[in-house]
């Protein structure tokens, strides 16, 4: 059909976009309407499913961290909105399956770890073994009159606790030192030589510049700087009373 | 090596890093320093009081399980003693008998704290107004449960010489023996 | 009329009294009077607490922030437009219907500070003297007992019961009471009608004497010195004191915030919400009514527990009310609490939970289909951007912050969820609180820390003082962002290595680069000689050391020093001792 | 320890900052880095010529006075070194002798300044047009005085290769050693 000219066009033109709107925006409408309607069905089956287990979520560890991971399979974070922020106001409907507890356990356990960091932080210069942080905050647990048989804080705990700290640009990171999990509390990263020689420290419990060369082939002054550095941060602690100078590291006690 | 975490079988006031062997080394990081000065004091304080160690001679306790771990073979070599001591002096728990560095008076509990308890024990025990020897005080039987038994007679004096401050007490000398009055 | 200006804490929020609570926050709100619209008060928040209803405008909070007593309204209406989105869009309004107090018993307990004829609006506190002391100033009686300087409770007129002293709990006689109201504000007899008209009679005051001590101020003077009571407004043939003209053709009876036509009576007082939130308004307005709280400031001190829902605020009247109340219960049920909770879980055995893995998967992925439904939804938004009204922007956003999604995988962006306005308005609302609670004094979280404080830090110290209903840290991090927008007294700020820090507003890189290079050189001229090497170079610095005398913490002065490198005044020296800092020789500086 | 105010202790050539700390430590500032790195290329060119030091060990120099103060314990990180070497390469000042870059050429005087030396050396003493070994050049007795005596062979190469562009001379092979005509 020869495109018509002039003003049947025109409002051919206009008629044509018209009925487009129009289907676009009742089709936006449906959308939207299943959308909120999904959401109110996915809500009432959450607060049968809460009913249901929710005393599992809040203090069973396992059973916390498969609930956690599968949120971020699917791209939620329970975590992301404050335990008493009302639903009008933007909170989370996961608020009513964890409840403020399973939140507040989170943070709860967060500020703890931010506290026992900051403590040890002379001592180890910012880097503390997971499983260092468990025992204190058991033997913590214990003098606060909790009894020892404190809710398990599982080392799955302790790393989510800290990875919800990140938007607060803290520095805060867990990262992986051989095959223990670390937690570093200062915003200075390990570059690649550091991490290399806190492993050996792991493996044979201190180093010494000798051990250094021998064993990763570097030529002994690559080793001292390497060495110095990590001395600089406080990461590592010497010891000059046997033979050649060996270097520890407390946060690997 | 003694497994280095296994301090179950040291007595609770020992420090954590007792088995660490930098702890013996003097760190030159400043903050390492400072940890291992902290715990190095709170050692020498917790460990005086519990053997009722008054004075801390450096060179005996050189090799007293103080200074000196034998499982893990390291001592705490002498010149960083005298710097912690040095640091327990300035916050008043320490005091060098002489100038040379090498007797210190250690107060695990300051002489204000003693001579409080010593007050209190004399009121309790009704001898206010009775003159008693600093001998009698220090090694008198009715004296073994107090925490300041034993004690060394010019450290005794110190601590009597708050009393005196107070005017809560009197020394005198009974010949060549001395002798304090409280009321 | 009812209304009456009050003043704001310097996160610009209304100041409440010992034992009012904020119950409801709602911004895009305009005043009417009667008919009339009240200009400067259309676009504002109004803060609903148990005894007023408090609205501050957005521009000029300072000048535009008044409240009405709950007590005087005698009744309310929520009105609902029949067709809301028709063309004459009219928003939906509160009216609250005055007590119909007779008008000749003037308000005596008149609570705006006596206008002063220069009508400078009050300059923001310097942050020693919090507007907390300001406000509490300029309305106490002395109790004849203990001298204590006791509060006017919000109510007192003449048919309110007399208030016992706060703190020795004798009551005064009525006599005290009056001579006080009476002698505060000798210059309103005078003249008879309107409490802020200017045109005070001529009455020849000695010169600037102090009402309460008598003690004969400065001519400038507002506040009489010696006992920091208001002085009541200077003689008016005063030549000194310039008038400026734009006061005089304030309307003739400011009776009323806005220009009301003269001789017509006005009963009411509108509240219009333009950005929605009436229903809950009216529902913790309906609430606050029955409570009345207010009467309530008669009985003896009840402890103040900090109701649940929407009280956000960690508010410093809070931490005052508590001393005097038994032993705040709200510490049991806090951190502490949490743990004894652990205990008795501790205690609840381990039921067979194979079952609830199962059902977790089923309900997991029910949540994955939505999230596909929401996503598409949403780049069905981003594709024709016509279509996607505000209202549809509005649904999306509210379903990703009700799954909680994680913006970084979900096309809406953060922002956009943000954007809706009750997510921001909660984020603002954190700001603001968190503001107050560093400029608050009794704890001088600031001051404490040196003036910075790291995000984190701030987080643990605020959730501690929290005790129950922490904040997330993604919430604490967007109300943050807003410090600057809503100008608070407080900055965020981003250091190289990314650490955030909380600092105060005035403390700029220059201050501290210029405090730190002096104090190396107060250290250098003291020529101590404890190592050779400093002498030739003056004396080098520790970042222990700087946090030390600076206050900061080990993180905060890292990163000062750090800074002050940046601008190549210092130079830093790396052995295994840590790094020291020296002041550079090679700096020239511009 | 010498006072390390009067710096005449040390040779001249050193810089003014020898004894400053940071001096030791690479500076992150740009600004701090330029004047510490152009202290360091001519503290290093300095350093070779006095010593005739024609190529530089990294790893042995690391202990000697040019990288490591002992008075104020403070040593050149070997990074640092190479990253200054690297630039004294970009000025051609310097050359790496292999990839690991651990011994490199140092040219604290260019290879063209050494030739024309050598060229005008040559035609002083009325040599030109007669060959010469190449050891004659470094080891000769009557070159002792000449700056580029005790030269590294492959660099004394490397020089004569400058007057071999120009045409001014020709190295070839006498037997298992080099010799040189020029003309």
């Amino acid at each position: 059909m020869r495109r018509r000219v002039g003003l049947a066009a025109l409002d051919r033109r206009a008629q044509d976009s018209q009925t487009r709107s129009t289907h676009g925006a009742t089709l936006r409408r449906t959308h939207q309407s299943e959308l909120t309607t999904q959401l109110s069905v996915f809500q009432a089956a959450l607060s049968t499913f809460s009913t249901q287990y929710s005393s599992e979520i809040r203090q069973n560890p396992k059973f916390r961290s498969e609930f956690a991971r599968m949120c971020t399979t699917i791209g939620i974070d329970p975590l992301a909105a404050s335990s008493n922020r009302p639903k009008e106001k933007g909170g989370s409907i996961w608020s009513e399956l964890l409840g403020t507890q399973v939140n507040d356990f989170y943070f709860e356990l967060a500020v703890k770890i931010v506290e026992v960091c900051r403590d040890t932080r002379s001592k180890n210069g910012g880097l503390i073994s997971v499983s260092e942080v468990q025992s204190t905050l058991l033997k913590k647990d214990q003098s606060t009159g909790g009894g020892g048989t404190g809710l398990q804080i599982s080392e799955d705990d302790i790393i989510r606790s800290v990875e919800c700290l990140k938007p607060l640009g803290s520095g805060f990171e867990v990262i992986k030192i051989g095959k223990t999990n670390m937690i570093r509390s200062v915003p200075k990263e390990l570059n690649r030589d550091q991490a290399k020689v806190l492993e050996v420290i792991q493996v044979l419990g201190f180093v010494t510049i000798g051990v250094l060369v021998d064993n990763l082939g570097w030529i002994a002054p690559r080793a001292q700087a390497v060495v110095d550095d990590l001395m600089a941060e406080a990461y590592l602690w010497v010891d000059e009373q046997e033979g050649e100078t060996s270097y520890w590291a407390p946060c690997s006690l | 090596m003694a497994n280095l975490k296994d301090k179950s079988a040291l007595p609770a006031y020992y420090p954590e890093f007792y088995t660490f062997p930098p702890f013996y080394t003097r760190q030159p990081n400043a903050a390492s320093w400072s940890s291992q000065l902290s715990q190095w004091r709170s050692f020498i304080l917790a460990y005086c009081r519990a053997h009722k160690l008054w004075r801390l001679n450096l060179a005996d306790t050189m090799e007293t399980d103080l200074f000196y771990n034998k499982s893990i073979n390291r001592k705490l070599p002498l010149p960083t003693i005298r710097e912690v001591v040095d640091d327990l002096v300035k916050s008043s728990n320490a005091e060098w008998l002489s100038s040379e560095k090498s007797i210190a008076y250690i107060y695990w509990r300051t002489p204000e704290d003693f001579a409080s308890q010593i007050y209190s024990w004399i009121d309790e025990t009704g001898q206010k107004g009775t003159v008693l020897t600093l001998l009698e005080l220090t090694e008198g039987d009715n004296t073994t449960q107090q925490e300041w038994y034993g004690m060394d007679q010019t450290m005794l004096v110190k601590c009597l010489n708050v009393l005196v401050k107070k005017g809560q007490a009197q020394v005198f000398s009974v010949g060549d023996d001395k002798g304090v009055k409280v009321w | 009329m009812a209304f009456r200006r009050i003043d704001l804490t310097p996160a610009l929020r209304p100041l409440l009294l010992p034992s009012e609570t904020l119950l409801f926050v709602q911004d895009a709100v305009g005043l009417y009077e009667g008919r009339y619209k009240v200009p400067n008060f259309q676009n504002g928040s109004a803060y609903l607490t148990t005894h007023r209803v408090c609205f501050v405008n957005n521009d000029e909070p300072r000048k535009f922030s008044v409240a009405l007593e709950l007590k005087d309204v005698e009744r309310f209406e929520l009105y609902i437009p029949f067709f809301q989105n028709g063309f004459l869009k009219s928003s939906p309004k509160i009216t609250l219907y005055l007590r119909p107090s007779n008008p000749s018993l003037l308000d005596s307990r008149d609570r705006s500070t006596s206008r002063s004829p220069t009508y400078s609006p009050i300059p923001t506190p310097p942050r020693s003297s919090t507007p907390l002391q300001s406000a509490a100033l300029n309305r106490q009686w002395i109790c004849p007992i203990c001298t204590f300087p006791n509060p006017f409770p919000s109510n007192f007129g003449h048919l309110a019961p007399i208030p016992p002293c706060l703190t020795c709990g004798v009551k005064p006689n009525r006599s005290i009471l009056d001579a006080i109201v009476n002698s505060h504000t000798p210059a309103k007899h005078q003249n008879g009608i309107s409490d802020d008209s200017i045109l005070q009679a001529g009455i020849q005051r000695s010169k600037n004497a102090c009402p309460r001590c008598t003690f004969e101020n400065d001519q400038a003077l507002r506040n009489c010195e010696m006992c920091g009571e208001v002085l009541s407004s200077h003689p008016i043939d005063d030549p000194s004191v310039a008038r400026p003209s734009p006061s005089r053709d304030e309307s003739p009876a400011p009776r009323y915030l806005g220009s009301v036509p003269a001789g017509e009576q006005i009963d009411c007082v509108k509240l219009s919400f333009r950005g929605g939130g009436e229903k809950p308004f009216h529902e913790k307005l309906k609430g606050a009514m029955v409570q009345r709280k207010w009467l309530l400031d008669q009985a003896p001190a009840v402890p103040a527990i900090t109701s649940g829902a929407a009280n956000l605020t960690l508010d410093p009247r809070e931490s005052e009310a508590s001393p005097r109340t038994p032993a705040p219960t709200e510490r049991i049920v806090g951190v502490r609490g949490l743990e004894r909770q652990n205990l008795a879980l501790r205690m609840n055995n381990q039921r067979a939970i194979a079952g609830a893995f199962e059902d977790l998967e089923a309900l997991m992925s029910r949540a994955k289909e939505i999230i596909a439904l929401a996503e598409n939804f949403a780049t069905q938004l981003a594709d024709n951007p016509s279509l996607a009204n505000s209202d549809a922007r509005e649904a999306l956003s509210q379903s990703a912050a009700m799954l909680s999604l994680r913006p970084t995988d979900f096309t809406v962006t953060k922002d956009q969820i943000s954007s809706s306005s009750s997510l921001s308005l909660y984020h603002a609302e954190l700001a603001r609180s968190i503001a107050d609670f560093l400029a608050d004094d009794t704890r001088s979280i600031l001051k404490k820390e040196g003036g910075a404080i790291t995000l984190v830090d701030l987080w643990a110290v605020y959730n501690r003082a929290r005790g129950i209903e922490l904040i997330s840290p993604s919430d604490l991090e967007s109300a943050a962002k807003l410090f600057d927008k809503l100008q608070l007294p407080v900055r965020l700020r981003q250091f190289k290595s990314g650490l955030l820090v909380i600092q105060e507003r005035n403390k700029t890189d220059e201050k501290v680069a210029k405090s730190v290079v002096a104090w190396l050189d107060e250290l250098s001229d003291l020529e101590t000689r404890d190592t050779i090497a400093d002498n030739k170079w003056g004396k080098s610095v520790l970042a222990k050391d700087a946090a030390e005398k600076f206050g900061w913490s080990i993180a905060v002065a890292i990163e000062e020093l750090e800074m002050v490198e940046e601008r190549g005044e210092l130079v830093r020296d790396t052995s295994f001792e840590g790094v020291r800092w020296w002041k550079s020789p090679w700096y020239i500086s511009e």
